[in-house]
């Protein structure tokens, strides 16, 4: 067991090298560099600059370096003093700026992932049951149309309707109004009624997806052989439905929990830009653009580990949910 | 049994036993061809891709103008209506020729039909300067498809802010929205395919090696790699470099999922017989890989590019949408839809949404073939 | 008149004058909020907190005419702390929009009659928004510890600086022509002195443009500033001779960064010069910094919402006596661009700048957003500009570009009127790139020249001149004759602005009006507009730009823009004197008349040489249509929700005055 | 899909011959599959005993998985039958198990304690995500309410020794992946058993497994049916093993029972050329090396469309052209209770005649 876990965690060690050897190739793809854009900013805002201080500022970030050293540079801060760099576009260091931006991030996206699982499992479950019934027809379309629609479109889309209904865009988390306010139960309500566009667009893709895999899991459960030793015992069809069929077709999208969460966070980026939620995605978009390359970097780093990590947590709850895996597990 | 039921299956005996045969000794491929015809939706979805592809390939014949052309006088012109009929009288199809007029106070462009005059429809004729293309390539021709006489404008989906003929537009995206998945999806799958079935077929350190590789790129959340290496095109790049960047940029992301079905799949494979005596009877890798291994589970590979193909192009169409990949003028419906980001468009403009149920369409289309095919693919079930 | 008569009198005249002492006090001097916190006796009261009768500030202009109430939250968007800052800028003297300048933080100031001491007075009991006083000191150790910390004796170079960037426009030529860093004393809490080298007639208005802040609180500044051996001042006495107070403690750069820390977690800078510079300079968008500005930031710069609230000890009161601003807070919110229009529509952002491309859209929702659209004056010289790099690197290019022909030849191909009707919806009006009538720097028949459209004169122009192909080759361009591009064809990328969708939509345009030249437009897209101004500093890297407003309120108070100054100036590129590698224009050029009347301008020491350098520069332009402009309105517009009132409907607009600031902020105030 | 009998529960009262606990009569299943209407079961009749094993024996699709699963009401929803069933209870009651409701309480009540059955497949039989003890428990559960889980658990440990697990206590708790085949089969007989059903299907129990443990697994079936004194039917295509198993034999072909009798009828004097081919297929201990196995020519037909003929007459070698091709044939009655569907018999009835 000890063996194995230190073999696994040996593996993701050398698969997070590689990954931070990877984001700093892609971040530092771009033509030119921070400085570059520096100077621009300090132009666009009216100062002077002359070729020695940015020479000087060049030579400060190790930006004159060759990449590697340039690399070692900002991985080595990493590990070893958890310091990810500063963020040159904001005039402060990463780690501020994701303690910032983290904490709506996450609540969004597990917000929006209880609304995915919430709603899938038992749709999922309903139209598999009912599979060919009208029901399972109005879930398969909805899902199928869910899918097709990009989330940007549906962003907008949904916008649209909302201004026409409510003479609101809800744009943001929270109305003007409350923006400031001390928490009240109105505040809440605010901030539940502008989460609904996001967790209907960010969820609506993933849903679906989660809808169709669950039915088909399902489907596939309700045919083994067990469920045909259950009714020979006795059971009611439902009995056997939930306690073996569910339980079954559900493991593999539970497990799926750790890479669901990580493909929300991510999915939040792109709605982020369009709803303008204080997310990491408007941050991240705009870190690329200016080349903010430590930001830019320790964004897509966090992410990369963050799938690492929730694929091992849905291998381990996957061992945890299954007793076959449970045995491959320990085994190693 | 009753006596009823018997007689009935009696009659229908005869058609029934050459079903029967049919059914029995058809090929996989003529079964899955069989199964995949009599799903509807599967059959009526290739129908509109079958479509959507030829206009996008006669695309410069069909759309009366070119990526480059517009109309300085009719900015944000709402889709043109098609009459028939004229004070009663039938004329076949035909515009009105067009006023534009200003509010005083807002400034706001009218474009209103004059009733007065009536311009028909031309159809295969001669564009305007501007609208020149060749045939694959290769044979320089301006011949349109349709064109409405001198003094009227049709433009079947309205105008963009420049003027320019939407329906030409997305037509003309649609040469690259729809072969950018493709290109991109081919890429795909020779990567996956190549990669996946080295792990699979050597197993060992190649295989310890490439599965790394693969857990690694799959590591990187998708869309903000996407945006990454989007935002490290060089901004003066030509629109084909471009495109060829965007294809390579998606496809990069999505190979190690196939890669890692073919790798699994190739490992069970490799276990069968017929495998094993090919192998026994001394045949080469590469024949033994492209003759036996990757045949026998073509279909899969087939049903799951074709799923993958959408995400693709709702890539393709959010990377523009973002600015991050193609730009005007160089034409793709992500492109188009950049002016949609505004609310305020789609209330005055609502015609620019237009391109959307293009994208809509050929996701859905792309989701139903895939799926009949999935279905076609497993046909004993 | 017995006692019970007596009595009753007394008692009416007791409850009258209770009752007129009520009315009298309905008028509140402060805002309620503020109110409360005296009442409760966390603030100081209102006297105590705004300058003495006699100094305290009393805004008279734009005053509204209703007693307006206080309070209330003014919601815009964040265009970036050069958007924010602006508009709650108070300098030392303020520039008015006839270009002269009234005191503003200062109270007053004596001139010399040698015009080289300048005596600035300032207002007694003023104190800054954390309650400490504002005085002189506060004015001479930001000059000497903050902005100046080490000067080069031999040539007048200030070499060292705590925070932002030294202006020229405090250097005045000594008696061997180097320039020279003003000197700024101490005299009393209420005086100090700027000694200059020689005379400079227009410092104040430099002060005004270049340098509003021309003071930081000491007392909060002293120990997170790097004050050590390396300071040109740096001893005991002179701190004493310098600030008037007492002596500063020595800072080193460490000590600067965790003293830094310790007053804010918001402070964690990476080192002294970012330090300085945000904290010194770009300090408005630092919660907790002290100023002098109406409203204060309070919230973290990574905040969506970025929340300024209303300054308890803000120096100014209206013509009543009432403590300013009206309004409590202000709120930018930070969000893309495209969304400004559905936000203000929707009702969810109080006040957008938008410029007449967009006019329709904001004019026709005036009554579903509830808001009204006002007019600004831009004194721009032109909205819609094309300029070629002067100093472009390839020689081939460049000798086209300088040819005045060629720049003719692009002036009048381009079809102003349909630019104008497919962006502008119509609203601009043709113009070439100069001074419209009622500026300052107007020549008569400069706006009129070459605009009109006449593309087969352009065509012969372009056949006139050496170098290029008369015929078109196959793709229909002009190719280059001889030299490295022998057969080529002519192509020109122009650089757009990320924030400026119309650019791109304008460069399509051009390009289809220069292929009928045979020229081969190419646009440059720029995601962000730092790219694009990397390349203005490079200055020989780009082509051409678009622009929207180059040229500006005055050439001799401000003629970056204009002359071969600065080093961002698309047209003037390396030839800009502030270029690190400066290039030396040909000898009787067109360039060098231009330089040179940039130089005479700079170094000045009368206002009729001023202005008469000024002139030149104009003429300059004139003659050689540096920037080739399509389009003039000198219009922008904001949409204002109508709740907000005693906005000035036709204000001038510029940098110079401070964009929105120049409307007075604190003077608005909201009724529903 | 239909379910056109089921829903009018126990109107009409049934008899059956006192010593049976089974009989069924005419009994037809019809499948939809895509667009085709497979008739697996074609008027199938038996009847089974008390005690009494019957062997259904047939190639695979034959029907007679079909026919079992239809007695216990566990066939998908695409299935459609017609005929009876009639079941006598253990409380004495005679049911016609087709007309109950499939999901009711009644029909519930007898699945497992009355009537069970075990699988061809164990290893896919049990659920793998909870113990077998869990698993065993909950048949014990849910026909004794009084049950309680420790209860319960005595008589799964009991059963389990019974069905010859060793260490029981251990394997109490262990998931069905930790079981060899053969045990998941001991222990799914053990389930089966726990309630002491007085029918037992046993629907090919021992195709899946080794050779030994076969051997082993008809034992235990044979020792079980002694101790418990219930009836089987025993499912196989396997005729050695029905020799060693059987009281009775019922051959399937096609759908319909084409010969039925003792063990020693069928095995020492088959009428049916298909009855003959299975046998002539069997591998003998005495054959000669070379001598290749006796194959039966083709495969079984799908039942689509079948016309009004013997079903085997394309792969039987004494087919009779224009007869065995073109009529229906009926049952004949070799000797006493032994049953024949060949037109042969009906010569050698005239020929008696």
């Amino acid at each position: 067991m000890t063996k194995y876990i230190i073999k696994k965690l040996l593996i993701m060690a050398l698969t997070v090298f590689l990954i931070s050897l990877a984001v700093f190739f892609i971040i530092t793809l771009p033509p030119g560099d921070f400085m570059t854009n520096y100077v621009g900013r300090m132009l666009a805002a009216g100062e002077r600059v002359n070729q020695e201080e940015i020479d000087a500022l060049r030579r400060t970030y190790a930006l004159d370096q060759p990449f590697i050293i340039q690399f070692w540079r900002w991985f080595s801060k990493i590990i070893f003093h958890g310091d990810f760099g500063y963020s040159f576009s904001l005039s402060m260091p990463v780690t501020a700026v994701i303690k910032a931006y983290i904490g709506p991030t996450m609540a969004l996206s597990i917000t929006t992932m209880l609304f995915t699982y919430i709603i899938s499992i038992p749709v999922g479950i309903y139209s598999a049951v009912h599979q060919y019934s009208f029901g399972d027809y109005f879930f398969t379309t909805i899902c199928f149309l869910g899918q097709a629609v990009p989330n940007f479109l549906m962003a907008i889309l949904l916008m649209f309707i909302a201004f026409r209904l409510t003479g609101d865009t809800m744009l943001g988390l929270y109305s003007p109004k409350y923006q400031n306010a001390p928490w009240s139960w109105e505040k809440f309500l605010d901030l539940l009624k502008h989460c609904i566009i996001p967790v209907l667009v960010i969820g609506l893709n993933n849903t679906c997806g989660l809808i169709r895999t669950m039915r088909s899991q399902m489907l596939d459960e309700l045919n083994k052989n067990y469920v045909m030793t259950g009714k020979a015992k006795g059971m009611k069809a439902a009995a056997i439905r939930y306690k073996y069929c569910v339980r079954a077709a559900v493991n593999p999208i539970a497990s799926s929990i750790g890479w669901s969460l990580v493909n929300i966070f991510t999915g939040t980026t792109i709605t982020a830009i369009v709803l303008n939620l204080p997310s990491m995605g408007t941050v991240m978009y705009n870190a690329l653009i200016n080349q903010d390359m430590y930001l830019a970097g320790s964004w897509l780093f966090l992410m990369a580990i963050a799938t690492v990590i929730g694929t091992f947590i849905s291998d381990v709850l996957l061992a945890w949910l299954d007793p076959r895996a449970r045995k491959e597990y320990l085994k190693g | 049994m009753s006596e009823e039921v018997k007689k009935s299956s009696k009659t229908a005996a005869h058609s029934d036993e050459k079903k029967s045969e049919k059914y029995y000794y058809a090929s996989q491929w003529a079964l899955m061809g069989r199964k995949f015809r009599r799903h509807k939706l599967a059959m009526g979805s290739t129908f509109v891709l079958l479509i959507f592809y030829l206009t996008a390939i006669f695309g410069n014949f069909i759309a009366p103008q070119g990526t480059e052309q517009y109309d300085g006088k009719f900015v944000n012109c709402a889709p043109t209506p098609v009459h028939y009929f004229h004070e009663g009288k039938f004329v076949g199809p035909f515009v009105y020729a067009m006023k534009t007029e200003r509010d005083p106070v807002t400034f706001m462009a009218h474009h209103v039909e004059d009733k007065e005059k009536v311009c028909r429809i031309k159809f295969f004729t001669e564009g305007d300067p501007g609208g020149e293309y060749k045939w694959f390539g290769l044979f320089p021709s301006n011949i349109h498809l349709f064109e409405a006489e001198e003094g009227g404008k049709i433009f079947l989906f309205g105008t963009d802010n420049m003027g320019r003929d939407l329906f030409s537009r997305v037509i003309l995206g649609a040469q690259i929205s729809l072969f950018i998945p493709v290109v991109g999806m081919l890429l795909t799958l020779v990567l996956g395919l190549f990669i996946g079935s080295l792990a699979g077929y050597f197993g060992g350190w190649v295989d310890t090696v490439i599965q790394r590789a693969i857990e690694v790129v799959r590591s990187f959340p998708q869309v903000p790699l996407w945006m990454a290496l989007s935002a490290a095109i060089p901004k003066t790049m030509k629109p084909a470099q471009v495109f060829m960047l965007m294809t390579i940029i998606l496809s990069l992301v999505s190979w190690p999922g196939l890669a890692r079905v073919v790798r699994s799949k190739f490992i069970s494979v490799k276990k069968e017989d017929f495998i094993m005596a090919a192998r026994i009877s001394g045949a080469p890798a590469s024949k033994l890989i492209t003759r036996h291994m990757i045949p026998s589970f073509l279909s899969y590979i087939i049903v799951d590019m074709t799923m993958s193909i959408p995400s693709l192009i709702i890539g393709e169409t959010t990377l523009s949408f973002l600015g991050l990949g193609l730009r005007s003028p160089a034409t793709s419906w992500g492109v188009l839809l950049q002016e949609t980001n505004k609310l305020e468009t789609i209330m005055f403009y609502n015609w620019k949404l237009i391109p959307m149920i293009f994208v809509f369409l050929s996701v859905l289309a792309f989701n139903f073939t895939g799926d009949g095919l999935r279905d076609a693919a497993d046909p004993y079930k | 008149m017995n006692k019970r008569v007596m009595s009753l009198l007394l008692m009416i005249c007791v409850i009258f004058s209770v009752f007129a002492g009520s009315v009298y006090a309905d008028i509140e001097k402060e805002s309620p909020i503020l109110a409360e916190q005296v009442a409760a006796g966390t603030l100081p009261a209102l006297e105590d907190r705004i300058p003495t009768e006699a100094d305290v500030f009393v805004e008279t202009e734009y005053s509204p005419e209703e007693t307006p109430s206080y309070g209330g939250t003014i919601r815009t968007n964040n265009g970036g702390m050069w958007y924010f800052g602006p508009n709650a800028e108070e300098p030392l003297f303020r520039l008015l929009d006839n270009g002269t300048v009234e005191p503003n933080v200062a109270k007053g100031y004596d001139l010399s009659d040698d015009g080289l001491v300048y005596t600035i007075h300032l207002r007694e009991g003023m104190k800054w928004s954390d309650g400490t006083p504002f005085t002189a000191t506060d004015c001479v150790y930001y000059y000497n510890y903050v902005l100046v910390t080490d000067v080069d004796n031999e040539t007048g170079k200030v070499t060292k600086s705590n925070a932002g960037r030294y202006y020229n426009w405090y250097q005045t030529a000594d008696e061997n022509g180097v320039m020279r860093p003003a000197q700024v004393r101490y005299v009393d809490d209420q005086t100090f002195t700027i000694t200059l080298y020689s005379p400079k007639p227009t410092l104040l208005q430099a002060i005004a443009i270049d340098n509003k802040w021309m003071f930081c609180p000491k007392e909060w500044y002293k120990d997170i500033m790097v004050n050590d051996a390396s300071a040109p001042h740096w001893s005991g006495e002179s701190d004493l001779k310098l600030i008037g107070g007492e002596g500063l403690p020595t800072i080193t750069e460490e000590q600067a960064l965790a003293n830094a820390l310790a007053k804010s977690e918001l402070y964690n800078f990476e080192n002294a010069a970012k330090l300085g510079d945000q904290l010194g300079y770009r300090y408005w968008q630092y919660a907790g910094r002290p100023t002098l500005r109406p409203w204060n930031i309070v919230s973290p710069l990574t905040d969506q919402t970025l929340v300024f609230v209303r300054n308890p000890y803000y120096w100014k009161v209206d013509k009543d006596g009432r403590q300013l601003p009206y309004i409590d807070t202000f709120e930018y919110v930070t969000m893309d661009a495209s969304l400004y229009a559905q936000e203000k529509i929707a009702g969810n952002l109080d006040l957008v700048r938008f410029d007449s491309s967009e006019f329709p859209i904001y004019k026709s929702s005036e009554a579903i957003g509830n808001y009204r659209v006002t007019t600004d004056i831009v004194p721009y010289w032109s909205n819609v500009s094309l300029e070629f790099n002067q100093s472009y690197k390839d020689p081939q290019y460049r000798e086209l570009f300088a040819n005045l022909d060629f720049r003719h030849a692009i002036s009048i191909a381009a079809d102003r009127d349909e630019i104008n009707e497919i962006i502008y919806n119509g609203m601009m009006t043709p113009a070439q790139f100069a001074a419209s009538e009622g500026m300052g720097d107007y020549i008569e028949g400069a706006p009129e020249k070459w605009i009109e459209f006449n593309v087969e004169e352009a065509n012969a122009l372009l056949d006139g001149i050496d170098g290029i192909s008369k015929e078109l080759n196959s793709d229909g361009y002009r190719t280059f004759v001889g030299g490295e591009h022998d057969g080529q064809p002519i192509t020109i990328e122009i650089e757009t602005r990320a924030d400026a969708p119309n650019d791109a939509q304008l460069v399509a345009l051009l390009a289809k009006y220069y292929k009928a030249i045979g020229l081969q437009i190419v646009e440059s897209n720029n995601t962000d507009n730092n790219t694009r101004n990397e390349k203005y500093y490079a200055g020989d890297i780009y082509m051409a730009a678009v622009n929207s407003s180059q040229g500006g309120f005055s050439v001799m108070l401000r003629p970056d823009s204009v002359a071969a100054n600065r080093n961002n100036c698309a047209f003037v590129g390396k030839y800009g004197l502030e270029h690190a590698d400066a290039l030396t224009p040909e000898p009787g050029s067109a360039m060098e008349e231009l330089v040179n009347a940039t130089k005479t301008l700079l170094s000045a020491s009368t206002l009729e040489d001023m202005q008469a350098a000024a002139k030149r520069i104009a003429q300059s332009h004139f003659d050689n249509t540096w920037v080739i402009g399509f389009l003039s309105s000198n219009k922008t517009f904001d949409a204002v929700a109508n709740r907000v009132h005693n906005y000035r409907d036709g204000f001038v607009s510029c940098d110079e005055l401070r964009f929105l600031g120049n409307t007075r902020p604190y003077s608005w105030f909201i009724q529903d | 899909m239909m379910k056109p009998f089921r829903k009018k529960e126990l109107e009409t009262t049934y008899e059956i011959a006192p010593e049976h606990i089974l009989e069924v009569k005419d009994l037809h299943v019809r499948i939809a599959v895509d667009d085709y209407d497979l008739h697996a079961v074609r008027g199938v009749n038996f009847s089974l005993k008390k005690g009494e094993t019957l062997g259904l024996v047939g190639e695979s699709g034959c029907g007679k998985s079909v026919t079992s699963k239809e007695i216990l009401g566990i066939n998908p929803g695409n299935c459609r039958s017609e005929g009876q069933i009639l079941y006598r209870t253990k409380s004495g009651k005679v049911l016609n198990l087709l007309e109950l409701d499939r999901d009711g309480t009644v029909y519930r009540a007898i699945r497992g304690a009355e009537i069970s059955m075990i699988f061809q497949e164990p290893m896919t039989a049990f659920s793998p995500l909870y113990t077998i003890g869990n698993q065993l428990a909950e048949i014990i559960t849910l026909h004794d309410p009084k049950a309680t889980k420790a209860s319960a658990r005595q008589r799964v440990l009991e059963m389990l020794r019974k069905v010859g697990i060793a260490n029981p206590e251990k394997r109490i708790d262990q998931y069905p992946h930790e079981f060899s085949g053969g045990m998941l089969q001991r222990a799914l007989i053990a389930m089966m058993l726990c309630c002491d059903p007085d029918l037992l299907i046993a629907d090919e129990p021992t195709t899946a497994l080794d050779v030994t443990i076969q051997a082993q697994i008809l034992d235990l079936m044979r020792s079980l049916q002694k101790e418990f004194g219930m009836s089987i039917l025993f499912i196989t295509h396997d005729l050695g093993t029905v020799a060693n198993m059987c009281d009775n034999v019922a051959v399937m072909y096609l759908g319909e029972i084409v010969e039925y009798g003792t063990v020693r009828q069928i095995f020492h004097n088959p009428q049916h050329p298909y009855t003959r081919g299975l046998l002539r297929s069997l591998p003998k201990m005495d054959q000669v090396r070379d001598e290749k196995l006796y194959i039966i020519n083709g495969v079984v037909p799908l039942p689509v469309g079948l016309q009004a003929n013997c079903g085997f007459h394309d792969r039987c070698e004494e087919c009779i052209a224009g007869r065995c091709d073109t009529q229906e044939i009926p049952e004949f009655e070799a000797e006493p209770g032994h049953m024949v569907r060949c037109i042969k018999l009906e010569k050698q009835e005239v020929h008696h005649g």
